[in-house]
């Protein structure tokens, strides 16, 4: 069996609106393989969430134009009927989302949403449903699981309910999760325990994880690939190490030189000027352009398309790598760290 | 929850003094001439005006009144507990008539709140999965249409099509169900049907907005992502939250309605409580607009009491608090 | 710009627009016609005093005393609109000022403000209508008095004392939750007083808000006098109402269809309109409330 | 104990601002007539801290540790409960009127959501303008509105354009200005980029700093990405629950924290260095509700350091969980409000690995009763 458990090609989701069409996701490729977390990285609007709430069959298929492929286990997901994706949500892919707060019924009990999703998939009496939720509360690190699970959501921390989403999107072995921003909305010292959770339980589980943050250093932590989006489009696709140390793509080098450091403080930050394109006016050309500090000639009229520059590390960009290297040194001379 | 539920009946004590003091002031203090003019016959005595003030108490000034009012509604009179006292106009004990005529008005309101639960709910429910489909844009009219439509109008539409025309119905009246059950149920139709549209159409565009906003919440999208039935999401995860505000609305609803149904009443001619206030209300007839008054501020009361409570139950959120 | 495209609101805006003009033009139909509002005709009842239907010069035909219901139904719409109208703006003013004032300030004025609009909520409207209008209208001076006589007045001071609540209620919710907003904040960081702040900073994102529920409020006040007429508490007899008219098809309905019909469907269609144009005003200023 | 004086500032500078044993607590009341209180939020306690002229304060912590609290205390948009600030060696705790007044000119604040700190029916010239009218500031105000704009580096000919015009990065811009049109000496700094997208933040904050160094103005700058603190303040003060833990220069703060509490947040953020393999402190629990505080240290249950005294990960300190630390001068310009502060050798990892999640409960549960 091959270790690529996701493989999407080419996949566009264009929302038509009465003020124009919506490019939320306009040609996105990627795998995700068992073992392995995907760290995909965006800022608002760049087509990130879309993207997997279309893997999973959660948009709206009546507002969207949606092309391309979504292979899971080779199975193309965008041809399968809403039945057949019902019996993969779940079952063989969980997900889990940004807020906690709001994620779950607030009327119900935890462990009676737990054992619903066991109820949905396998055919085993509801006390059995129920002493895996329990069990499940306990892998993921909950206190007291037998007593957790007969509370409400709201008697949860924020911690604790990312924690129950996570046993929620887990309890039957998928072999794929899809976490959205799941620690956006915690404290940071929650945020550590849900990302070492995850990170476990990849581990244990042998699952591939598809990670989706704002935040360069979470994905830089946790993930072994990276796919950094802009304006529906991935920019940049590489390893970990070679998008962080060695990053291509002008938006990467930016982002990565204009977000302070915990670790080290440097002189002066460059940002990035402008702000991220609206998806219905997407700039012509490369999106980036119109904010690219090192943009030239063939930017603003030809789309550059995703290349290899060796060792899969790839990025959609005009400049010559030669040109991307002085880029780089020219930005840590600049960043020199302050003793 | 013990302590509350005290709380909240001690508010219902203060509701009901309020509301008779607002109705003492209002019958009382307000007109101008004297209300004993009005039961001393055609031509009044100062002999005859002084007797008739003395049998009816109305020889003590207003707050004495209102005190001894209270008084035998919480120590009771001559006719038993709570003390409410005879009718002005026709010398009679009021509450022998007052449980009399709640027959009439609550059978009314049940029946009525039956038939729009029935109505209103699948519709809002249908219209808000289907939204933006003729369906939804047909019931959404329809529902606009009786929110706007007066219900007298209706009623004497409907008289006029199913009993004078069609002769389908017997007529207007009450029949109570002891007598025959038949005839009680010809003469309540239209009643329930007139009253029921119009809330019906109420809570179908309450149920429908409340089942859109639920249907955006985060916790839905989270039921299918783990798979469930749409069937499933509709009838276990969207109905909870989408319908568990009706019960306020419903409870405070009944509550209002026990003195609220006086146009339905008077198109039918119920002999109902809404029909007797609005015929003492116009004969300064005190005692039975007090009578009626009490009975709708503690009817409200509790309504809404029993609604906090149900909510609580169905709300887990709220009963932590 | 949402409104413009909403087809039933700019309709029910035409409607509304052609009431207006059927208000005011009354006297002139009444001229036209030849028919005063409170003339009678004794040819347009028959010899059991039953009235007589729509004919060429009585196009809606006469009511029990042989008048011209066209005609009083012209000037009943003046009623209709001004008691909707002015019914509506005195409950917005009352409603705006308390519900701005008890989200505001909070504490015991917000305690007594909510509590009273609770109670005025609870109370079968009807009942306490009928006893303020009994108890004003018994005499030809009225009560408090002698200034509140009884009347149009009277009819528009009750609805407004009973419609207010629902006003206050809605904007206290959203100035307790615009007090909240850090734009609030941020003037009384640069020093801005109390009333700087009710009335430049929150009063005007109310706007869209108060004109949305008042305009639903309308078809409710106008509903509301039609009840009260209906049950003989509303106007006097000789200002002709819709409500009253439809009161009096209630005895001969049966064989005078057109009094009950006439009357009825101006009423349906005037309280519709209000809806639909409140409906439609809510989903171009309220974005949210997308439905 | 540093109870009786304000706690210097940096370098022992006369402090533009200080607070002295800072209370604020939030009264948490039921009923339905009448209102009676049940309890409290302790969103500060006994918080003392100074700023000097020209300085950056950063201030940390995660939610509900009063940071936001801190900020509106400061900027006299809360009464305090208790205690005192001075500011201008001027104590305005209770200032009123137009004593006050003067204040506020002195005194701005930005705050963290660019949507919601403007009024969406006011213009940006009204917006700008408003502090420039409510102070009565004679001149061409058109003028200074639009100067303040360029300084900002907004377009000055959308002087009557609306908020929602605007992006986000470019709304925090006018929060900015509008700070800044009374030419005030200290601005609080509310998370004044967490709502902005990551490319945005760094504008913003270069704004702000090129914007200090220009107009000589002082910052309490707040966050709780530790991150953005470290590149812009000079010192940085630490809250947990309400309480100062720590506070000190930032480089110490950052490379040599003493406090437990502090390692771990700091330990907990994470590098994008893209280097796998790296260890971090990982807390176990959440943090409690400010409405019902642990007694003694309020760090004390999820505390790794606390067993390493014990010896067992179940077992706290007596005195952590019974007294509060206050904060005190462990070394010059180093503040720490622990029993037992870091030592070299103290390995924090392990010991919270060694924490199960049910001791940290039992801990709180004891802590909290």
């Amino acid at each position: 069996m091959s270790d690529v458990l996701l493989e999407v090609r080419d996949l566009r989701v264009h929302f038509p609106t009465a003020d124009g069409v919506v490019k939320a996701v306009d040609g996105v490729s990627f795998t995700v393989e068992r073992g392995h977390t995907l760290g995909v990285v965006g800022e608002s609007g760049s087509g990130k969430s879309i993207t997997f709430l279309t893997v999973m069959g959660l948009i709206n298929r009546k507002s969207a134009i949606v092309s391309g492929e979504v292979l899971f286990e080779g199975r193309n997901l965008l041809e399968a009927t809403n039945d057949e994706l019902r019996h993969i949500r779940g079952d063989r892919i969980g997900m889990i989302f940004q807020d906690p707060m709001t994620s779950m019924h607030p009327m119900y009990r935890v462990g009676d949403q737990i054992a619903e999703a066991i109820l949905a998939h396998r055919s085993v009496s509801k006390g059995d449903a129920r002493a895996r939720a329990v069990e499940a509360l306990r892998l993921v690190g909950i206190p007291a699981p037998e007593q957790r699970a007969r509370q409400y959501p709201h008697e949860f921390s924020g911690g604790m309910r990312q924690r129950a989403m996570i046993a929620m999107a887990l309890v039957l072995d998928p072999d794929l999760l899809i976490a959205d921003e799941p620690t956006t909305a915690l404290d940071v010292t929650v945020q550590a325990q849900i990302l070492e959770v995850i990170d476990e339980l990849k581990q244990r589980l042998n699952i591939g994880v598809a990670l989706i943050s704002h935040s360069l250093a979470t994905v830089a932590d946790v993930s072994q690939d990276v796919m950094v989006m802009y304006a529906g489009r991935p920019i940049e696709q590489g390893t970990r190490d070679q998008v962080f140390t060695a990053p291509l793509h002008p938006y990467a080098l930016g982002l990565l030189s204009s977000v302070p450091r915990v670790d080290r403080r440097v002189e002066r930050l460059v940002p990035i000027e402008g702000s991220p394109p609206s998806l219905i006016h997407v700039p012509s050309g490369c999106a980036f352009h119109p904010r690219c500090p090192y943009r030239f000639a063939p930017c603003d009229t030809e789309r550059p398309d995703l290349r290899d520059r060796g060792g899969g590390h790839a990025d959609a960009c005009h400049l010559s790598v030669d040109q991307k290297a002085a880029n780089r040194r020219e930005r840590l001379d600049m960043q020199e760290p302050v003793a | 929850m013990g302590r509350y539920i005290i709380r909240r009946l001690l508010w219902t004590v203060l509701v009901v003094v309020l509301v008779t003091l607002l109705t003492f002031v209002i019958f009382f203090v307000m007109p101008k001439g004297d209300p004993a003019l009005r039961f001393a016959g055609k031509s009044p005595t100062p002999e005859l005006i002084q007797e008739v003030k003395e049998s009816l108490g109305l020889d003590k000034s207003v707050p004495e009144q209102y005190g001894l009012f209270l008084e035998r509604l919480v120590t009771g009179d001559e006719y038993g507990w709570p003390g409410l006292g005879k009718s002005f106009q026709t010398k009679q004990a009021v509450k022998p008539e007052l449980v009399q005529r709640a027959q009439v008005t609550i059978t009314l309101i049940i029946g009525g709140a039956l038939l729009w639960l029935a109505i209103g709910i699948p519709v809002g429910v249908i219209s808000a999965l289907r939204r933006g489909s003729a369906l939804d844009r047909i019931s959404m009219g329809t529902a606009l249409f009786f929110v706007s439509a007066p219900v007298f109008w209706l009623g004497l539409l409907s008289l006029y099509v199913f009993w004078k025309k069609l002769g389908w119905l017997p007529g207007t009246g009450y029949v109570s169900f002891g007598s025959d059950p038949g005839a009680w149920f010809s003469h309540m139709i239209l009643p329930w049907m007139v009253l029921a549209l119009l809330f019906a159409a109420i809570y179908a565009r309450v149920v429908r907005g409340n089942m859109i906003d639920v249907m955006t919440e985060d916790y839905i999208r989270t039921a299918r992502a783990k798979g469930l039935s749409e069937r499933r999401i509709v009838l276990k995860h969207e109905l909870r939250t989408g319908i568990t505000p009706v019960i306020t609305l419903l409870a405070i609803d009944l509550g209002v309605l026990v003195g609220g149904t006086i146009v339905t009443e008077t198109v039918f001619n119920l002999q109902g409580l809404g029909n007797w206030l609005l015929v003492a209300a116009q004969n300064n007839d005190l005692p039975v607009t007090l009578a009626v008054t009490v009975l709708v501020a503690i009817a409200v009361s509790l309504f809404s009491l029993i609604a906090d409570i149900l909510y609580a139950i169905l709300d887990p959120r709220v009963r932590y608090q | 710009m949402r409104f413009r495209r909403d087809r039933w609101a700019m309709a029910s805006l035409v409607f509304i627009g052609l009431l207006v003009i059927l208000a005011f033009a009354a006297p002139l139909i009444a001229t036209i016609s030849g028919h005063g509002p409170n003339e009678l005709f004794r040819d347009m009842t028959d010899d059991f005093g039953l009235p007589k239907g729509p004919n060429g010069s009585f196009w809606f035909g006469a009511d029990g005393s042989g008048r011209d219901v066209l005609v009083r139904i012209a000037y009943g719409a003046r009623v209709s609109l001004i008691v909707g109208v002015v019914a509506t703006g005195v409950a917005v003013l009352i409603g705006v000022t308390l519900g701005l004032i008890a989200g505001y300030r909070g504490g015991v004025i917000d305690t007594l403000i909510s509590r009273t609009a609770d109670i005025v909520l609870s109370l079968p409207l009807l009942l306490f209508a009928i006893g303020i209008v009994t108890a004003c209208g018994s005499s030809r001076e009225g009560c408090f008095g002698g200034t509140v006589q009884p009347g149009l007045t009277l009819v528009i001071i009750v609805i407004a004392l009973f419609s207010w609540p629902y006003v206050a209620k809605i904007v206290r919710g959203a100035v307790l939750s615009l007090r909240e907003r850090e734009f609030v904040e941020a003037s009384r960081s640069v020093g801005a007083g109390d009333l700087t702040i009710m009335f430049r900073e929150i009063l005007p994102n109310l706007v869209s808000v108060i004109i949305v529920y008042a305009s639903l409020l309308v078809p409710q006040n106008i509903l509301f006098e039609a009840y009260l007429s209906f049950l003989g508490l509303g106007v006097p007899d000789s200002t002709p109402s819709w409500g009253r008219m439809i009161s009096d098809a209630s005895d001969i309905f049966d064989v005078a269809w057109w009094l009950m019909l006439f009357p009825g469907i101006f009423l349906l269609l005037t309280v519709l309109a209000f809806n639909l144009l409140g409906d439609g005003l809510r989903d171009a200023l309220d974005p949210k409330a997308d439905r | 104990m540093s109870t009786e004086s304000p706690a210097p500032a940096a370098n022992g500078v006369e402090p533009l601002v200080a607070v002295r044993n800072l209370v604020k607590r939030f009264p948490i009341t039921r009923g339905i007539l009448f209102q009676r209180q049940i309890g409290a939020v302790h969103a500060v306690e006994d918080l003392s801290l100074s700023i000097a002229p020209g300085e950056t304060l950063g201030l940390v912590g995660e939610s509900g540790c009063g940071k936001s609290t801190t900020a509106r205390l400061m900027a006299r948009l809360l009464e305090p409960t208790s205690g005192s600030i001075h500011f201008e060696g001027e104590d305005i705790t209770h200032l009123a009127g137009r004593a006050m007044q003067h204040v506020r000119r002195r005194v701005q604040i930005v705050f963290q959501d660019p949507y919601a700190s403007l009024n969406p029916r006011q213009s940006v010239g009204q917006i700008i303008g408003a502090p420039l009218r409510i102070h009565h500031v004679e001149g061409d105000r058109r003028k200074r509105v639009q100067e303040l704009m360029e300084q900002t580096g907004l377009n000055p000919e959308h002087y009557n354009r609306y908020p929602h015009e605007f992006s986000g990065g470019q709304r925090q811009r006018i929060g900015i200005a509008r700070a800044l049109a009374l030419n005030p000496s200290l601005i609080v700094c509310d998370e004044p980029v967490s709502a902005l997208d990551v490319s945005i933040q760094a504008q913003i904050v270069s704004l702000l700093t090129d914007l200090q160094r220009e107009h000589s103005l002082t910052y309490l700058f707040i966050s709780h990405d530790l991150g953005v603190v470290r590149h812009v303040s000079d010192r940085v003060a630490v809250m947990y629950l309400g309480r100062l833990v720590e506070l000190t220069d930032r480089d110490t703060l950052y490379e040599n924290p003493r406090h437990p509490y502090t390692a771990a947040l700091i330990s907990a953020v994470p590098h994008g260095t893209g280097s796998s393999g790296r260890r971090r402190i990982v807390l176990q629990g959440d943090v409690p509700s400010p409405a019902n505080p642990p007694a003694g240290c309020p760090f004390h249950p999820r505390c790794p350091k606390a067993r390493i005294i014990s010896g067992d990960p179940a077992v706290v300190p007596e005195r952590c969980a019974t007294e509060v630390p206050q904060a005190a001068e462990i070394t010059p310009g180093h503040q720490v409000a622990c029993w037992y502060p870091l030592e070299p050798g103290d390995d924090l990892i392990a010991a919270a690995e060694a924490m199960a999640p049910e001791t940290v409960e039992q801990a709180e549960e004891a802590a909290t009763a």
